[in-house]
């Protein structure tokens, strides 16, 4: 399901395509469900898959605001969304590339091993459905800014895809 | 979000509108919390009919009343999931632990 | 319905609130119309009010995508959204600003006499709809960027409205 | 956006969906045109039930169409407008050029 990085060949990035620069005020979550929801069905992902990666950024964002930034809400969030094309593991492949910045408390490694499943309880959810929905999904950190790196591949018969498919 | 409560002779229902995001859920399990409290129906339905989104903190205090209504003696049904709200209960596993229905006559029924 | 600056005393900005950068791709206006629709619900505004706020927003970006960069959908432009407060002719308001940048050619003051509306014809009636939904609508020019200032004020039962009313 | 024709004996109704911007008003000016070309029926009408938005281009591809219908001598008639395709219509002072109905039995009659 999630291909951490392994086997990723250096892609290609397009420019500017939409980035967005927000506060970490959890009102403003579904201003960037909105935005993302829309640049995926214009960037041609099914409806399912449009659902998914904008829970991902959903989750992705509010984690930032209450763990990076221990919900602060007037800190700065940046989401940086491109298209991307590339080989990878020997295959063209085409897709969306969004990145989450922000300077909060850097994030533990030891916590993406997320929690398993088998037990209900409430909390613990949001790396799961990040993990789920997308193809790549890494984070880093460097001179003080956390960066999480989200990629969601069109899959062969997608729009976005060349024909050079699987 | 809104919450508002129906009580009916053998069960309350919870009409939710809007989406359930970090930025509501706290309220919606307070409201949940404190509504089961004073439910004294055996059955506690929530229609989500007129939720499109819901979130993992969302699921979370979902689970919260669940637990809170398990507690209690009480059954706690959803009906009207939206595709969002079916996926994300799908994801985390919890759409078995919980009774589902596609509308409010089943959840009645 | 527009004042156009006159009587404006200087108003104080909230920091960060949202900013928008995209692509001047008209695929994207649905984007910055989704952000924005949602922005302005969360901020307090009645149900027409983010509409109006809505287009007017929509109807500027897609001009400067048209008439700034000649409709090249590669270059960039700046959506950025912050909450003001301030006295305005003597009464303390609060509002939504909204400014727009762009590199593009600048904007001619004399197309800002928009047309008349008795005739029956296609075109020119953005900047009518621009200046019917804000409050304020400032253009400049500067260092090669072009820079579009609207306002919109809560009402007087609005939400963001402080106490002090009219 | 989307538009689908249905031609029925006296009237070609066309069934629009999605918003109507700047990205795709040139292609519902084209396909407007081009299918009133086609269009023998007296009267013409335009579905914006699905239709959210409106901006001023899309505002423009219909007064085009409109055109075109009148140097035909066809009726030409709008019937679904959203609260926003409403405003538009009345900020640009075009709603009293328009025929303009609130659903579909209305504009057949
Ligand atoms: N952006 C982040 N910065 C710092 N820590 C994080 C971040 N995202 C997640 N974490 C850590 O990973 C844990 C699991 O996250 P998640 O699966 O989203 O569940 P939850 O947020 O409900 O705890 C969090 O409790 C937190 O410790
Ligand atoms: N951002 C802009 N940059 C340069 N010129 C502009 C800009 N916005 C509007 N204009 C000028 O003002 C005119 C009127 O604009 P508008 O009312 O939106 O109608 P339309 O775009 O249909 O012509 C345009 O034709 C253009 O000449």
């Amino acid at each position: 399901m999630l291909a951490e990085s392994q086997g990723v060949e250096r892609l290609h990035t397009s420019g500017l395509l939409l980035d967005l620069t927000l506060a970490s005020d959890p009102q403003l979550l579904c201003v960037v469900r909105a935005a993302i929801e829309r640049l995926t069905e214009v960037s041609g992902f099914s409806p399912p898959e449009c659902r998914s990666i904008t829970r991902a950024v959903d989750e992705a964002v509010a984690n930032v605001m209450r763990h990076a930034y221990g919900s602060s809400p007037d800190k700065r969030i940046d989401v940086s969304c491109k298209r991307i094309a590339g080989m990878v593991n020997g295959i063209q492949r085409e897709g969306l590339e969004i990145e989450l910045l922000d300077q909060g408390v850097p994030f533990d490694q030891k916590k993406l091993t997320a929690r398993s499943l088998d037990e209900v309880k409430p909390g613990g959810l949001g790396l799961h459905f990040i993990r789920d929905s997308m193809d790549v999904m890494e984070h880093s950190h460097k001179d003080g800014v956390n960066r999480l790196r989200l990629v969601k591949y069109f899959s062969a018969e997608g729009k976005g895809q060349t024909s050079q498919g699987e | 979000m809104q919450i508002a409560a129906r009580r009916l002779d053998q069960v309350t229902i919870f009409d939710i509108t809007g989406h359930i995001d970090l930025a509501n859920s706290p309220e919606l399990r307070k409201v949940l919390l404190k509504e089961l409290k004073e439910t004294k129906t055996p059955r506690v339905i929530l229609n989500l009919t007129g939720v499109r989104y819901i979130d993992s903190s969302g699921v979370a205090s979902l689970v919260e009343g669940l637990k809170a209504a398990r507690d209690q003696g009480l059954r706690f049904i959803l009906y009207g999931l939206s595709p969002s709200a079916r996926e994300v209960l799908q994801l985390s596993r919890l759409i078995k632990i919980f009774e589902v229905f596609d509308n409010e006559q089943q959840a009645l029924a």
